[in-house]
């Protein structure tokens, strides 16, 4: 019992990113309200970003920046600063692809005057 | 110069685009030329480092002068060299081809046309020729990113198409992205040639010593497959290729399943090697029924369509499950298949959409419409007939060997339904052209056809008075039939080609001792 | 870190997903995402990755929020679901 | 469906939790990522490029190939939204203006082809859907404004030593023009930053980064070698690694700051870049 409680506390945070990425990716299959969509995409992408930084989370280290006092002899003293800058860019690449979902959604409610993806298709249909 | 050359195929691309964004303002006349200007350099440099690095040898190029595991590399060996060739030949055939219909569809926007193109090229080179994992992942974005936004202008249907491909292909790079994740936690590294190593040393005995990298692999194939189209991830590929504006179409379809195919490959021969990626049976036989069931589908629907791109958008759905089938048979003859088969199919493709283009442009596309096209557009129907006659898998075209490789390897892996699901896809194909071909040869011109915007003028003939005079040539100017020609006759030249392609290019990349 | 005070975050994170896919109208869901990149950008903060919280809070919290807003302003608040 | 989809994401929950159990547990230090490259970071930052933020140094020197197409992306996202919102041709349609006269608050609506001069003293255009602004807002937005930018700018400068750099720096200038729109109106944004300075603005960002990378390999380096530019100028490989690190980030910032205003713009009036929020 007490080692399963030891391998919770390890990797609880994993069950969390993952519940996160299933929440976005729940929003992403049943909704049906296009900006619901985008949301859900929003929220699946920063669970992704959220596991990768906790990659480069170290005990006892402090923030990725030189401090002289400290020095570089022992990497251990730092946060890993590759996964930081990985999701630097993933999260501006999750901007730009939301500000084009917005503007494809904006696009889709000027033509169909709705942005439910039933009423959408049933609009199609019925022309 | 020659040590920069792999940097130099994108760079062209790259300060293309951003000229072409400021010659929006200064000089948009110059901008068409421009464009192609720099969709030309890139072709050239890129036929230039096949070259180079099929008579020295690979070259691995460090960006920014970092070596691999701490900085990013291009590795340029035959296979991606030969790829980073046909991808740029294809889009400077593409966009010579399709001046006239850039110019209609986007009205006043035709230079953000010009430079988004211009990206979506950059980005699927640089998928091509990248030696790092996560930027895979950032080049997968700038290709997909502007593929979204060029597919959305078409149709009615165009816009929520292009939103239901924005959110699978975001879906599949995130999965990617995750499956890279995954890799890291475990390896702690990016580059593709040191992830291959510790791998090896991790789990010699394959997937099964370790369940976190099979999760790894497994996530980046589920990414990968969604981004292709593969069978039950396919529903976004016909809608977004077959309601948007032409030319659109004839450059992402080629590229982007190609592109992603080619990436399935590279995973499996230079980041996992195949004997760690076909380590678990389960697995492959699942990716293997589910190409089979990807091409009988394909191949089914692809009968049940009244309009020629719609018919070739679920030929292409077929055609994925070939490339994803071969890769996952196990064996030499069906790897080799599927890389000859990614080549072999960006030319048939492209050939095929081209002609679409034109007889799209001349009848109006749909079935009921293309009455007699070959008398009236004959050069363009001799195209057609090239391509067609490549995908059914007639001897001296390229079609033929990647079919003949793949039947090999499915009989050498005893995979009888994969091997039953080739035939009868070509026997489907072969059914589809010629139904093609009748109503080409023998159909009468029923309906006055609709060009794509009526107001318009024509620049070729005026093709809106001549449809019921009978032996009136209504082809398209030279301009838009050379490059078609060109891709329909390599279709021949590839063929030939054979012995050598699989030689210098496939042999070189697979490991020694694949069975 | 503290690890009750990380579980309390990660939660509350989640409790902003939650909330932001399930509110029944778009502007609300649009604030809310807002406040679940925020607080997404307080737990990476606990992490030591600070250029990746303080890019989270601009680029998250602030501009995909008014985006958002936008799209909303110029579309429909309306949602079935 | 509803029921089946959420069946489908807790079954997938389940197996990715399956997978997490050969994961390093939180913060372990000896972890493989924590072993095999961030420590080649850590050494090598300060003697390698004279940048004491390991972030910005990988970011813009290490992986500098990723965030020029970061970077690319972002242009791209602009010139996206452009392509798919702007609306040009006005197809004829006569639109209405409204214009509001200062002293007495009567508002005038006219048809396109009639408009008063902007320059006009007593009469100010307004939106369709003008309400009356409250002062206070107003003055405190702007008065806000040269503050966030003088942030902003600090940001961008400070990025070798401190948390920021081009990213941060960009998006809150943006943010600053975004605030000026939000308080005012669409129009003193389009003033301040038209739509042909932003798009030439992003396109010069985009250029000086890659252009930066194209220039190392007249000076004999890859490209992105910010490091061959040292002998020439007379400077430690460093030195010249660290300036060139400022030089890409100022042109990550001019297209960010670009694309984000661009992109607000094209979203908050339809398209238009008349009315906005």
């Amino acid at each position: 019992m007490h080692e399963l409680l030891t391998e919770f506390a390890n990797k609880f945070h994993y069950y969390g990113y993952f519940a996160i990425m299933m929440i976005g990716l729940y929003a992403m299959i049943a909704k049906t309200n296009l900006l619901k969509k985008c949301i859900g995409l929003g929220i699946f992408q920063t669970a992704i970003m959220l596991f990768y930084v906790s990659i480069g989370a170290k005990e006892g280290a402090g923030i990725p920046i030189l401090d002289p006092a400290v020095g570089t002899a022992d990497p251990a003293a730092y946060a890993n600063p590759l996964p930081q800058v990985l999701m630097l860019t993933a999260i501006v690449v999750s901007v730009a692809t939301l500000g084009v979902a917005l503007a494809l959604v904006q696009n889709i409610h000027r033509d169909h005057g709705t942005i439910e993806e039933d009423e959408i298709l049933k609009g199609l249909r019925g022309k | 110069m020659t040590a920069q050359l792999p940097i130099l195929t994108i760079a062209p691309l790259l300060f293309g685009a951003f000229a072409v964004t400021a010659g929006r303002f200064l000089y948009r006349r110059a901008n068409y030329a421009l464009a192609a200007l720099a969709l030309a350099a890139a072709f050239f440099a890129s036929v230039l480092l096949a070259v180079q690095t099929l008579t020295q040898g690979p070259a691995v190029y460090f960006l920014g002068g970092w070596p691999p595991p701490v900085g990013i590399s291009y590795v340029a060996d035959p296979l991606s060299a030969l790829m980073l060739a046909f991808v740029s030949g294809a889009a400077l055939a593409t966009f010579l081809a399709s001046k006239a219909e850039i110019e209609t569809s986007y009205p006043l926007k035709n230079s953000a046309f010009y430079a988004l193109f211009l990206l979506a090229v950059a980005g699927h080179m640089g998928i091509v020729i990248t030696g790092d994992a996560f930027n895979l992942y950032v080049l997968i974005e700038v290709a997909a990113l502007s593929g979204y936004a060029i597919l959305a202008q078409g149709r009615e249907r165009a816009m929520l198409a292009s939103l239901n491909y924005l959110f699978v292909g975001s879906l599949g790079a995130s999965l990617y992205l995750l499956g890279v994740g995954y890799l890291y936690i475990m390896t702690g590294s990016l580059n593709m040639a040191d992830l291959s190593g510790i791998i090896g040393q991790m789990i010699p005995g394959g997937l099964s010593g370790s369940t976190a990298l099979a999760a790894a692999w497994g996530v980046i194939l589920a990414g990968l497959l969604v981004k292709m189209g593969l069978f039950p991830f396919h529903s976004w590929l016909p809608a977004a290729y077959s309601f948007s504006a032409a030319p659109a179409a004839a450059l992402v379809a080629p590229l982007t399943t190609k592109v992603m195919a080619y990436v399935l490959v590279r995973m499996i021969i230079s980041l996992f090697t195949p004997d760690i990626a076909w380590s678990v049976p389960a697995m492959n036989t699942l990716a293997v029924v589910l190409a089979t069931a990807a091409i009988l589908y394909g191949s089914f629907c692809a009968l049940a369509q009244r309009s020629l791109r719609k018919m070739l958008c679920f030929i292409l759905l077929a055609e994925v499950g070939y490339m994803v089938g071969g890769a996952f048979l196990g064996n030499r003859a069906g790897l080799t298949g599927t890389i000859y088969h990614i080549f072999a199919d960006l030319l048939m493709t492209l050939c095929l959409f081209l002609a679409a283009a034109n007889i799209e442009r001349g009848t109006g596309g749909r079935f009921s419409d293309m009455g007699g096209f070959f008398r009236r557009m004959p050069v363009t129907g001799a195209a057609l007939v090239l391509g067609a006659a490549s995908m059914i898998g007639v001897p001296p075209f390229c079609g033929f060997f990647s079919k003949w490789y793949l039947l090999t390897g499915a009989v050498a892996a005893g995979s009888y339904a994969f091997a039953g699901a080739l035939v009868v896809s070509s026997l489907v194909n072969a059914v589809l052209f010629f139904r093609i071909f009748e109503i080409g040869f023998f159909g009468t011109a029923a309906s006055p056809a609709d060009p794509a915007d009526p107001a318009n003028p024509a620049e070729e003939t005026g093709h809106g008075h001549a449809e019921h005079v009978p032996f009136f040539r209504d082809e398209m100017s030279p301009v838009r039939l050379a490059p078609l020609c060109l891709v329909a006759l390599s279709l021949v030249v590839m063929g030939l080609m054979t012995g050598q392609i699989v030689r210098l290019v496939v042999d070189p990349i697979l490991p020694p001792g694949l069975g | 870190m503290i690890l009750e005070i990380k579980i309390a975050m990660l939660v509350l994170v989640m409790v902003c997903a939650v909330a932001s896919i399930t509110i029944k109208d778009l502007l609300g869901a649009a604030v809310v995402f807002g406040t679940y990149s925020f607080m997404m950008c307080l737990l990476w903060t606990s992490m030591a990755a600070v250029d990746v919280a303080f890019t989270e809070a601009t680029i998250g919290a602030g501009i995909s929020t008014v985006l958002m807003i936008a799209a909303v302003f110029r579309t429909t608040r309306r949602t079935k679901d | 469906m509803k029921r089946l989809a959420l069946f489908a994401v807790i079954l997938a929950g389940v197996l990715f939790a399956a997978t997490a159990s050969e994961f390093p547990r939180l913060g372990d230090p000896d972890s493989a990522p924590s072993r095999h490259l961030s420590p080649a970071y850590i050494h090598g930052s300060k003697p390698q490029t004279a940048t004491p933020n390991f972030v910005t140094a990988v970011l813009a020197d290490y992986r500098g190939f990723d965030t020029m197409f970061e970077t690319a992306v972002v242009f791209l996202a602009g010139m996206s939204c452009f392509f798919i919102l702007r609306v040009l041709r006005r197809r004829g349609i006569a639109e209405v203006y409204y214009y509001r006269h200062r002293p007495t608050g009567v508002v005038l609506a006219m048809l396109t082809p009639r408009r008063i001069s902007p320059r006009s003293s007593c009469f100010e255009r307004i939106d369709a859907d003008w309400t009356p602004q409250d002062m206070v807002v107003e003055t405190m937005c702007l008065f806000m404004v040269p503050f966030i930018q003088v942030f902003a700018l600090y940001v961008i400068a400070h990025g070798h030593y401190s948390p920021g750099g081009g990213f941060q720096g960009g998006v809150l200038l943006a943010a600053s023009f975004i605030l000026v729109g939000l308080s005012r109106d669409l129009r003193t944004v389009e003033s301040l930053l038209t739509e042909k300075t932003a798009i030439l603005a992003a396109a010069a960002g985009v250029c000086l980064y890659a252009g930066t990378g194209l220039l190392a390999l007249f000076f004999g380096g890859n490209f992105l070698d910010y490091g061959a530019f040292g002998p020439f100028f007379g400077a430690a490989v460093p030195a010249a690694r660290s300036m060139g690190i400022l030089i890409v980030e100022i042109g990550v910032a001019l297209t960010v700051m670009a694309t984000l205003v661009t992109i607000y713009k094209l979203l908050s009036s339809r398209g238009t870049v008349e009315e906005g929020l």
